[in-house]
């Protein structure tokens, strides 16, 4: 029975997605309650399927009762479904706050399609962590770029619909390129399902060496484009200031990730570490991971509006996640799977945070944010907390994050890349320390009105505070999660 | 489009464009084509339809009520299908063993379940295909 | 002369490559929204013809059995290009419907006035 | 001037990809790396399998049948998201023409 979850997991996500039409006659809060039931029994499920792998090892699922190599294969694993977790975790948090939100520019009589997408959406990232097919992770990408467009340009304005035109653009162009290193390698070995991919690369690479280094480079570019790795980050800036928090949000804390995920699935399952050593694949990961550090951070200091600068520092932390995977070795996974999520948690924590402030400020410039943090001490309170966590100041999750990314690069001995580390981090600092400075200590300006707290709507209140114990917590207390991120990288190395 | 030897010619050719799209995806598991294949006939003659007689006359023919059912009708079959299997225990979408007749090959009943399949992206791909029309259509008008 | 055959042999791949490429070349260098999307289907069609011309064998028979030996050609590449011509269709409508949009809000469908337009915007607020 | 550097870089593209093809069996046959066991068991045991002599129907249904199920999928969420961009749904309480 324990088979049949995953498949059941997506399978709830689709029928509420196709529900929602239905419930339309009915008030719209009872769409949203039975979408949080769903979303809490795919939490309950992804838990129990988690212990259940972690103890009996891999489920692998064959659609259609085919053998491995005729049909589709649903491989989930202790990598998967730890993820997996964590996706529907911060989706929870982000679904409390968007359905407690009036402050968003979407009109009421959109919202029902706005979580017919968000349903969707949630299905198709559920899908690319669990296949263990190329081509269907295609497909599941396809899905996945099209509603995370959707999302973006729900949102009646002007400059939404130019982000978004552009943002479909480079995501097509993205999956193309994926779509053809997935043709090169069907080329080379015949098969689409990784696991028969990765044995028949290990013996054919010598054979068709150009060929297999083509499609890795192509699969890396594509996805690139889609994670907003560096030099092809052009549209996540743009998304990000015009699209709705709530969309930046999920597009930023967990869409980016899903793509590095993909993107570590093949590095990992389909190529192997010693066919990517031999084809020397890292050392382009690394030259792009540390262009992006730098480059992000410097461009975010440069920036007035505030979701512009949470968009450029999301391409440097993009940088961080891929340096840690660029090492190959287990403590550079370790470190970029605890960026992943100390990351998603302090990325969805300012994004909403900003999202409160943008609504009652009426202000998007960071110099207006002076005296901020006596008119809204929750959204500002959290939105210092997640910034403290992204300069890496101890005690929260950011600090143990950079900590170990600079243990993994020293392991290697490999010092350019620790100082690039460590400026990128001053250069964290410079951007978000004075607003920080500005909300809490500069209040003359606000003086007069320090009495007039704006009140914050509960449903948006609770998602802030759960999202500000999380960073701490983590931080505090990062050894739990430690060891459930060391069985995903042995079942991902397996 | 009021073009009077327009209109008599597509009132004449419509059927015949849907019946050959019917066949198309009937005999999908038999002869070339399919579901996308025979849904595109049939869609592309409702296009040519609110081309030649405009919108209004269209929407009456395929209403948006029938549209919206369509559109998860196909997906809610397929899903459907697929759920079949899950009763006796076996995998998402599994075909013969799940109890669908085979058939001798050659016959329109004998995949199991591809036929229905096939009828379900056949309504899908067709109902797609004009309601976004419809949609790019309606948006010039109003 | 092995070139020569080379280049025979294999001109489904580089007529894939080509198209893919001029695509890719079209996206990167026009202004135009409409031109722009062309450029997707053009790279779209590139991907497939190359990913069909991998399943090619040389006078094979389209895969429909129909008893005795003849030779056929791989009917895998074919149906995973199903879904994909399916999939390029939805993203090019996606797109035409956002040019409508912004052909309605700017008055224009050129990436470089847009662009001058949203800068005068932000230099007023 | 730009222009001349983006040609260019098209057409090394172009070179790349061309020796990445160069390399593979020239010879359209059945002995091409792609045309392995998995390929001659759905031409020799399609028809067992699954009964449809159309062996692009049967694997498109049967053996990737959840493939055409996520497509079927991208096809409703392309509904979904042109007609949230194009048709403002109407009020709730509108009944005649119910916006997606």
């Amino acid at each position: 029975m324990i088979n049949q979850l995953p498949i059941l997991q997506l399978l709830l996500f689709l029928g509420m997605a196709l529900s929602i039409p239905l419930l339309r006659k009915r008030r719209f809060n009872t769409t949203l309650r039975l979408g949080f039931i769903v979303l809490c029994l795919v939490l309950i499920s992804s838990i129990f399927i988690y212990i259940h792998v972690i103890s009996e090892g891999p489920i692998l699922y064959y659609f259609g009762n085919h053998a491995q190599r005729l049909g589709i294969e649903f491989k989930v694993d202790a990598f998967s479904s730890f993820f997996t977790m964590f996706i529907v975790i911060l989706a929870m948090i982000i679904y409390i706050y968007s359905s407690g939100d009036q402050t968003e520019g979407i009109e009421e009589k959109e919202y029902g399609r706005y979580y017919i997408l968000f349903f969707i959406l949630m299905m198709s990232m559920f899908g690319i962590l669990y296949t263990n097919d190329l081509f269907n992770t295609y497909v599941f990408i396809e899905i996945l770029s099209i509603t995370t467009c959707a999302i973006i340009s729900i949102k009646r304005k002007k400059d939404t619909y130019t982000s978004a035109f552009r943002y479909v653009m480079l995501n097509e162009i993205g999956s193309l390129s994926y779509l053809f290193g997935v043709a090169l390698i069907y080329m080379a070995t015949g098969y689409t399902n990784m696991t028969l991919v990765y044995e028949s690369i290990s013996q054919v690479w010598q054979t068709f060496p150009v060929n297999l280094i083509i499609a890795i480079s192509f699969m890396i570019v594509g996805l690139g484009i889609k994670a907003a790795v560096f030099p092809f980050h052009i549209w996540l800036p743009d998304a990000h200031s015009s699209a709705p928090s709530t969309s930046s949000a999920i597009l930023s804390a967990i869409v980016v990730k899903v793509y590095i995920l993909v993107l570590t699935k093949v590095l990992f399952r389909v190529y192997g570490i010693d066919v990517l050593e031999a084809l020397n694949i890292p050392v382009i990961l690394m030259v792009l991971a540390s262009i992006g550090m730098i480059m992000g951070s410097v461009f975010a200091i440069a920036q007035k509006d505030v979701k512009r600068m949470l968009g450029y520092s999301s391409v440097a932390q993009v940088g961080y996640i891929i340096l840690g995977i660029s090492l190959l070795t287990h403590d550079g996974l370790r470190a970029a799977f605890f960026h992943i999520l100390s990351h998603g948690l302090m990325k969805t924590a300012l994004f909403l945070s900003a999202g409160a402030i943008i609504f009652y400020k009426k202000t998007r410039r960071i110099n207006d944010f002076d005296g901020l943090g006596y008119i809204m001490p929750v959204a500002m309170g959290l939105f210092s907390i997640a910034g403290l966590g992204m300069i890496g100041i101890p005690l929260t999750s950011g600090f143990i994050s950079k900590l170990n990314l600079g243990l993994a690069v020293l392991e290697l001995e490999s010092w350019i890349l620790l100082a690039i580390i460590i400026v990128s981090s001053l250069l964290n600092v410079i951007y978000y320390l004075p607003i920080i400075i500005s909300a809490f200590l500069k209040n003359e300006k606000y003086h007069y009105r320090l009495e007039t707290i704006e009140k914050t709507p509960k449903g948006m209140l609770i998602p802030l505070i759960i999202l500000g114990v999380l960073i701490i917590g983590l931080g505090v207390f990062p050894e739990p999660i430690m060891n459930l991120i060391e069985y995903a990288i042995t079942s991902l190395q397996a | 489009m009021e073009d009077k030897i327009v209109k008599t010619m597509t009132r004449m050719l419509l059927p015949f464009i849907q019946l050959y799209g019917i066949f198309i995806i009937l005999n999908g598991h038999i002869s070339p084509g399919g579901g996308f294949a025979g849904g595109a006939m049939i869609g592309t003659s409702l296009i040519l339809y609110t081309i030649v007689f405009g919108l209004p006359k269209a929407r009456k023919k395929f209403s948006h009520r029938a549209a919206e059912f369509m559109e998860s009708g196909g997906l809610i079959l397929y899903v459907a299908i697929g759920l079949i299997a899950l009763i006796f225990g076996l995998p998402f979408l599994t075909n013969i063993e799940a109890g669908f007749s085979l058939g001798e090959p050659g016959k329109i009943f004998s995949a199991g379940m591809i036929p229905i399949i096939m009828i379900g992206i056949g309504i899908k791909v067709f109902s797609t295909m004009v309601s976004l029309f419809h949609i790019l259509i309606e948006e010039e008008i109003s | 002369m092995n070139f020569l055959t080379f280049l025979v042999e294999n001109i489904n791949y580089l007529g894939g490559i080509a198209l893919f490429l001029i695509g890719l070349h079209i996206v990167v260098t026009h202004s135009n929204l409409i031109k722009r999307i062309m450029g997707i289907n053009i790279m779209g069609t590139g991907v497939f013809l190359f990913f069909v011309a991998i399943g090619y064998v040389k006078d094979g028979i389209p895969p429909i059995i129909i008893g005795g030996e003849p030779i056929y050609i791989n009917p895998v590449p074919s149906v995973l290009i199903l879904t994909g011509i399916v999939v390029s269709v939805s993203i090019t409508v996606y797109s035409l419907a956002l040019t409508i949009r912004i052909y309605q809000t700017f008055g224009t469908i050129d990436q470089k006035e847009i662009s001058k337009l949203i800068q005068e915007e932000e230099y007023h607020d | 001037m730009k222009r001349h550097i983006t040609n260019a870089f098209f057409i090394i593209l172009f070179i790349l990809l061309c020796y990445a093809v160069y390399e593979m069996p020239i010879d359209h046959t059945t002995d091409a790396p792609s045309y392995n066991e998995v390929v001659n068991h759905y031409i020799e045991q399609g028809l067992n399998d699954t009964g449809a002599t159309n062996i692009v129907a049967a694997i498109m249904t049967d053996y990737r049948g959840f493939d055409t199920l996520g497509e079927t999928i991208v096809l409703f969420s392309s509904i979904v998201a042109a007609a949230s961009v194009l048709r403002p749904s109407k009020k709730k309480e509108e009944v005649d023409e119910h916006g997606r």
